[in-house]
């Protein structure tokens, strides 16, 4: 056990990665010298070279398909996407290409690309730099689209993710870069929980709270706060956005029978919609009340000075659970 | 605002002035650059710098050279005719383009890779795609035709341009092998303004990658001349990437295979990339949905019969002698055989299993998607067993 | 009323918008000369003239990037894509440049944009020419997105989008291009319904069907089939995918008690889950079953050969309906 | 694969044949053609062809070129030091690039219009942008700092290259609209990999748009040097797509000045495109998060500081006897009145309202998001009016 920042933990979950397959190779701008903008490589391009970290033009599509070719070569390219709102350029190739592949070629060609992209606001930054894209991907099929919220996860499952012979979305919470935990790095990666399994992260019995990313951690401080007013929240980090682990959700909402689901994304057409239909067509009889989502309004991310009204904080949360519970809350004032 | 108007109001006075100096692009019209080794009507030329690059191909090469391209023409007559009997969903023509294709894909090792796009059919060919696997796509039962492993070519590609980002990141790839295998990535006239091929040329020069950009400028992108794409020559464009282009006549099959020999050679001995413009002609419709009559001067479709990729060579060979007449009959026999496999081939095709739609969309197990096909199944089950 | 195909019904909605406004331009691939691969832009050139109807580069983001100009400079341009699965290049345009420039400039800057999308299968084409991307744009803040089912409405929506002061995702059904229908031309469009509205377009009791683009015809078939069967169906077309009329379709549920929604796109983050999820939270005591949804499976559009397995047809929608009626269904088996 | 090795098998043995004509483009690192009427150390030199542009410049005007400059460095450094003092979220210097910026801005006339990027604040300056509305975006009070049609230019982009095409689309416009107006697009050289700047040069070219493409070539993005971008001179990208391109020195006001007016005279008359390179040089962090010590030679930056586009006008009008030691006073108060305006304006903006994040979203009512803004109106009173 080592304490690492999420940051940190990438980086040696990539080293990993590196040394156990040369097939995999990194891209992306300012990845090699500099490290990346948050420093996710710093060292991997003196460690590994110039080939296998290449520092790329400044072309997203060039990117991802470079990476298309290098896969179809046999290898295993990581690819990273410098923030959220600039993976876009890309996503002809990524939707178009990566994720149809394997399917086109009637399984002959795989696609094993690992496409880390930075993502969610909470840090102040400029225009295009908060995005949630999730959603998009978690549409498109052929991808496997992903979210880390600790830096454990981070680390195991950027490894699964180079392992795996599809592609996947890997979304990494960058106000969670600095955040320090415990990481196990020697435990056998096929110990591991599965990268498409959802995690119970703290056990509770009156309502199922769904997160992942950087909300998770906001949702654990809602159970916290919660409990002190006797309501006990089970927090489940959603952790695969595709698929998704609908056997966990689900029972966990036999158990509570009350579900609630958060994430920064618009609320229109994101994850919390397909989660909410999900649960609703499998536990429509067990649920007392109508799944809550509590989500980023249906604008582009707001300015800096705004962003904190936008990103579901602990009270949007608590308001959601209490309308989940038929509470007082926002919407029905003070008695339900 | 700010802005002075002393700055900019004598703009008219100073007309008189110089301007900036001409861009140095050629016309496309220029053709005086266009590598020809055997002209229209059928005369071998000298090149100083590209015929020695064909001085090694011996007649009995260049008949076969001539028999693929009658074998793919004769293809492509056969798949427009399957389509027009309804047994395909469309076809796209490369008559017209057989030179091009077929003088490209021969300088070609085994070990080299090619990414085209839907109209390579004859470049398929000669990679030794077998002629059914050539129907599978336009007749609906497959996304591919072929395992691109087995004959070193991709699956065509749609998406006009990205196959190009492809070719590159292959030829990346190769470079990291330390093989000596390059790549070549078709597309045409139209793709030429798709930002995915510019990207293309920025990462093969940076890179050096081992990559022969091929462009068949057949004068059109559907309805579109290529005037609507490029102000001057294609092959301009690619050396203000640092990448060295030339222009070849595309319809004269030597001339394309001496400048794809230089071109892959180059790739061979690590020194990158490099830009092939052919100058053809695209004579039939973009696709069998297609009616060119709406967009397009008949003038021109006489302009190029006149310089015909076949027939150029055919004159070629019977001048030599080399051409008899028993061997045209038997290279029309052989083009007749290669037709009757495709529509047999093409009549055979068994329709894929419903269920079939759920294979290979991931390598590994997926839950989602198996609980939808396990849902299916049942669905489909449904209708088998009436319900009891 | 005229009997017009939806494709020329387009066109005569595309030839009223540029009569009545000057600055509305049009702009695509093989839009000029030809008239558009499908026709709907057929001898506006000839009309209008090459400043109006421009035959574009090959280069979709280029198409929407440029007409992000003409609209700072004043013009309300309408770019054609040429086939659905061909939008993905500009898209980077127009989730992070259309869809914002409004917002971004405090309103200074209006972008009526029109994207005219053939979208969907059912027409035997090659790979990525029977795409349903729809959700994508649903799902970003600042776009407006509707989908056409009758040449009526293709007609007056078509005049409604270009008129709009934001940008709109026209969607157009291309298997229903040349089906026919009666096309009031000279309705005055003020008193047309808003762009923005669903609409009920077969009364029912039992069941609510809501469906858009190419499946309301296949809804309003499974409504006739229903009622053989004793069952009463009441069809929506959705129209509007962005927003989502939701009092229209509460109202119809709060009637009903039952809703199926059927699309051609994939499952996971379609329309469907959004429906779905908001008219749970709206009418949840009023549901008698989980809203059912009805839907392309998760995968690449499938080859010709098998488009029919994944577009749904009538026989599954009937299905679904039975499963939201609790009537013996393909999951259930015989019994409910 | 049924290639027949005879068509690969000799290549080795053909390594004596002459390669493919090398390319045109020039090595980026050769810049004898650059355009230059300043030197470094401050002499004026004559250029046949570009001195005619800039005859009428008076020192007068020289002067108030030099002042624009001195105000925009120093807004540059108020604005560096109000981040670093938790005042702005982030910066971007323009330190070194005040010569390019000013020297293109102020060739503009009024009615024209200019698409830029986060870089180009003294571009911003020179349309007539208040000091404070430059703080905006970086304060996170605003996303955009102006009206863009209060001062022709549009808010800063974001996203690598997107608005070489917003330009090229404006000037469609303008043909339309019949006028002489012209618009200009800055972007860098990072900038000139991605396909949008490569398909606006497309279109620019096909439809003659009045364009100015405006690449300051500051020989970084973020941590890439340019020759990860480009093997060949940025400027010689252009011919290839049928537009005339120059380089000048960015550094040097007057020949920036010059090469500007020519494209844009080209742009009015209809003759279409320009590209103008600007060599110039980034002399501080890509922004404030930046930290260049990791990947930059200090000796470069060294280098660069002999080519100071201030200094070198200060020395040529302090040898003129134009700057006196009073108008360089006068010159340094006014920078200094304009830094305690950003500072001031800077520290004056106000909060939006919470609420302020709905507006705007849309310019016709939505019914969704009037919903949404509704709950959270509601949800905001709950904390306003404690529970009754
Ligand atoms: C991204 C994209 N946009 C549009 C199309 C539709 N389309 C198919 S072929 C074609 C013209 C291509 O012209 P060119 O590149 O010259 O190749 P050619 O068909 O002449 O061989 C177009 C516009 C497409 N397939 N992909
Ligand atoms: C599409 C996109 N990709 C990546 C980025 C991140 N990024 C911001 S500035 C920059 C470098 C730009 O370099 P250049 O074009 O030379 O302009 P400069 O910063 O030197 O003025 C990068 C990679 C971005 N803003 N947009
Ligand atoms: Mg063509
Ligand atoms: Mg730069």
């Amino acid at each position: 056990m080592t304490t690492l920042t999420m940051a940190k933990a990438i980086n040696a979950g990539l080293k990993q990665a590196m040394t156990d397959d040369d097939r995999v190779v990194l891209m992306g701008e300012d990845i090699g010298t500099l490290g990346g903008v948050y420093r996710v490589t710093d060292g991997l391009q003196r460690e590994f070279g110039q080939r296998r970290v290449m520092d790329t033009p400044l072309a997203e599509s060039g990117i991802l398909g470079a990476a298309v070719g290098l896969a179809y070569r046999g290898y295993r390219p990581v690819c990273e996407i410098q923030f959220d709102g600039f993976i876009y350029p890309a996503f002809d190739q990524i939707v178009s290409q990566v994720a149809r592949m394997h399917s086109r070629t009637a399984g002959n060609v795989r696609m094993p690309i690992t496409i880390r992209v930075p993502f969610g606001g909470g840090i102040g930054s400029a225009e295009h730099h908060s995005d949630s894209p999730e959603a998009y991907f978690a549409h498109a099929a052929g991808l496997r689209v992903v979210a880390v919220s600790t830096p454990q996860d981070a680390f195991t499952v950027i490894r699964q993710a180079t392992a795996s012979d599809d592609p996947v979305l890997y979304f990494e919470p960058k106000r969670r870069y600095h955040v320090k935990g415990e990481v196990d790095t020697d435990a056998a990666l096929s110990a591991a929980t599965p990268m498409d399994r959802a995690r119970v992260v703290v056990p509770g019995t009156d309502v199922t709270l769904v997160a992942y990313g950087p909300m998770v951690a906001t949702a654990c401080d809602a159970a916290i706060a919660a409990s002190d007013e006797g309501v006990s929240i089970e927090v489940v980090d959603l952790r695969s956005l595709s698929p998704i682990d609908v056997d966990t959700l689900v029972a966990s909402v036999a158990r509570t029978r009350r579900l609630v689901v958060a994430h920064e994304a618009a609320q229109s057409g994101g994850l919390g919609a397909e989660v909410a239909a999900l649960v609703t067509e499998r536990c429509f009889d067990t649920l007392a009340h109508a799944p809550v989502r509590v989500t980023g309004f249906d604008i582009p991310y707001p300015v800096a000075k705004l962003e904190m009204q936008h990103v579901p904080d602990l009270d949007r949360i608590l308001d959601g659970v209490d309308r989940a519970l038929g509470r007082a809350n926002s919407l029905t004032g003070v008695v339900a | 605002m700010s802005t002075e108007t002393v700055w900019s109001g004598t703009a008219k006075e100073r007309l008189g002035a110089a301007d900036l100096p001409e861009h140095t692009g050629r016309a496309a019209s220029d053709t005086s650059d266009v590598v020809q080794l055997i002209t229209a009507s059928g005369t071998r030329i000298d090149d100083p710098q590209y015929s020695p690059w064909v001085a090694d191909v011996t007649s009995e090469q260049l008949l076969s050279l001539f028999e693929d391209m009658v074998v793919v023409r004769r293809i492509d007559t056969e798949a427009t005719a399957l389509q027009r009997q309804g047994q395909l969903g469309l076809w796209p023509p490369l008559l017209g383009q057989e030179a091009a294709q077929v003088g490209s894909a021969r300088a070609l090792r085994d070990d080299d890779f090619v990414f085209s796009t839907y109209r390579e059919n004859a470049v398929a060919y000669c990679r030794g795609v077998a002629p059914t696997d050539l129907m599978r796509v336009w007749r609906g039962t497959a996304a591919s035709g072929w395992n691109p492993y087995d004959v070193g070519m991709a699956t065509p590609q749609v998406i006009i341009g990205a196959q190009t980002l492809h070719a590159v990141g292959y030829g990346l790839g190769l470079q990291n092998d330390g093989v000596d295998s390059a790549v070549v990535s078709y597309f045409g006239d139209g793709a030429t303004s798709q930002g995915d091929v510019s990207e293309a040329l920025v990462f093969a020069a940076t890179y050096r990658t081992p990559v022969v950009f091929f462009c068949q400028n057949n004068q059109w992108a559907i309805s579109e001349p290529v005037t609507l794409q490029a102000q001057r020559a294609i092959a301009d464009r690619a050396p203000g990437f640092g990448i060295p282009a030339v222009r070849v006549d595309g319809n004269d099959v030597l001339g394309v295979l001496a400048v794809t020999r230089v071109a892959l050679e180059r790739a061979r001995r690590g020194e990158g990339p490099t830009f092939i413009e052919a100058v053809t002609y695209r004579m039939g419709p973009h696709t069998t949905a297609d009616d060119p009559t709406r967009y397009r001067d008949p003038d021109e479709l006489t302009l190029w019969a006149a310089k015909d990729p076949i027939d150029r060579l055919a004159e070629l060979l019977r001048a030599s002698g080399d051409l008899t007449s028993e061997r045209e009959r038997a290279v029309g026999e052989s083009a007749d055989r290669v037709a009757a496999e495709v529509r047999a081939g093409c009549m055979g095709l068994a329709d894929p299993e419903p269920l079939a739609v759920f294979d290979h969309v991931y390598a590994e197990p997926h839950s989602g998607l198996a609980a939808q096909r396990d849902a299916y199944e049942r669905y489909l089950a449904m209708f088998e067993a009436p319900a009891s």
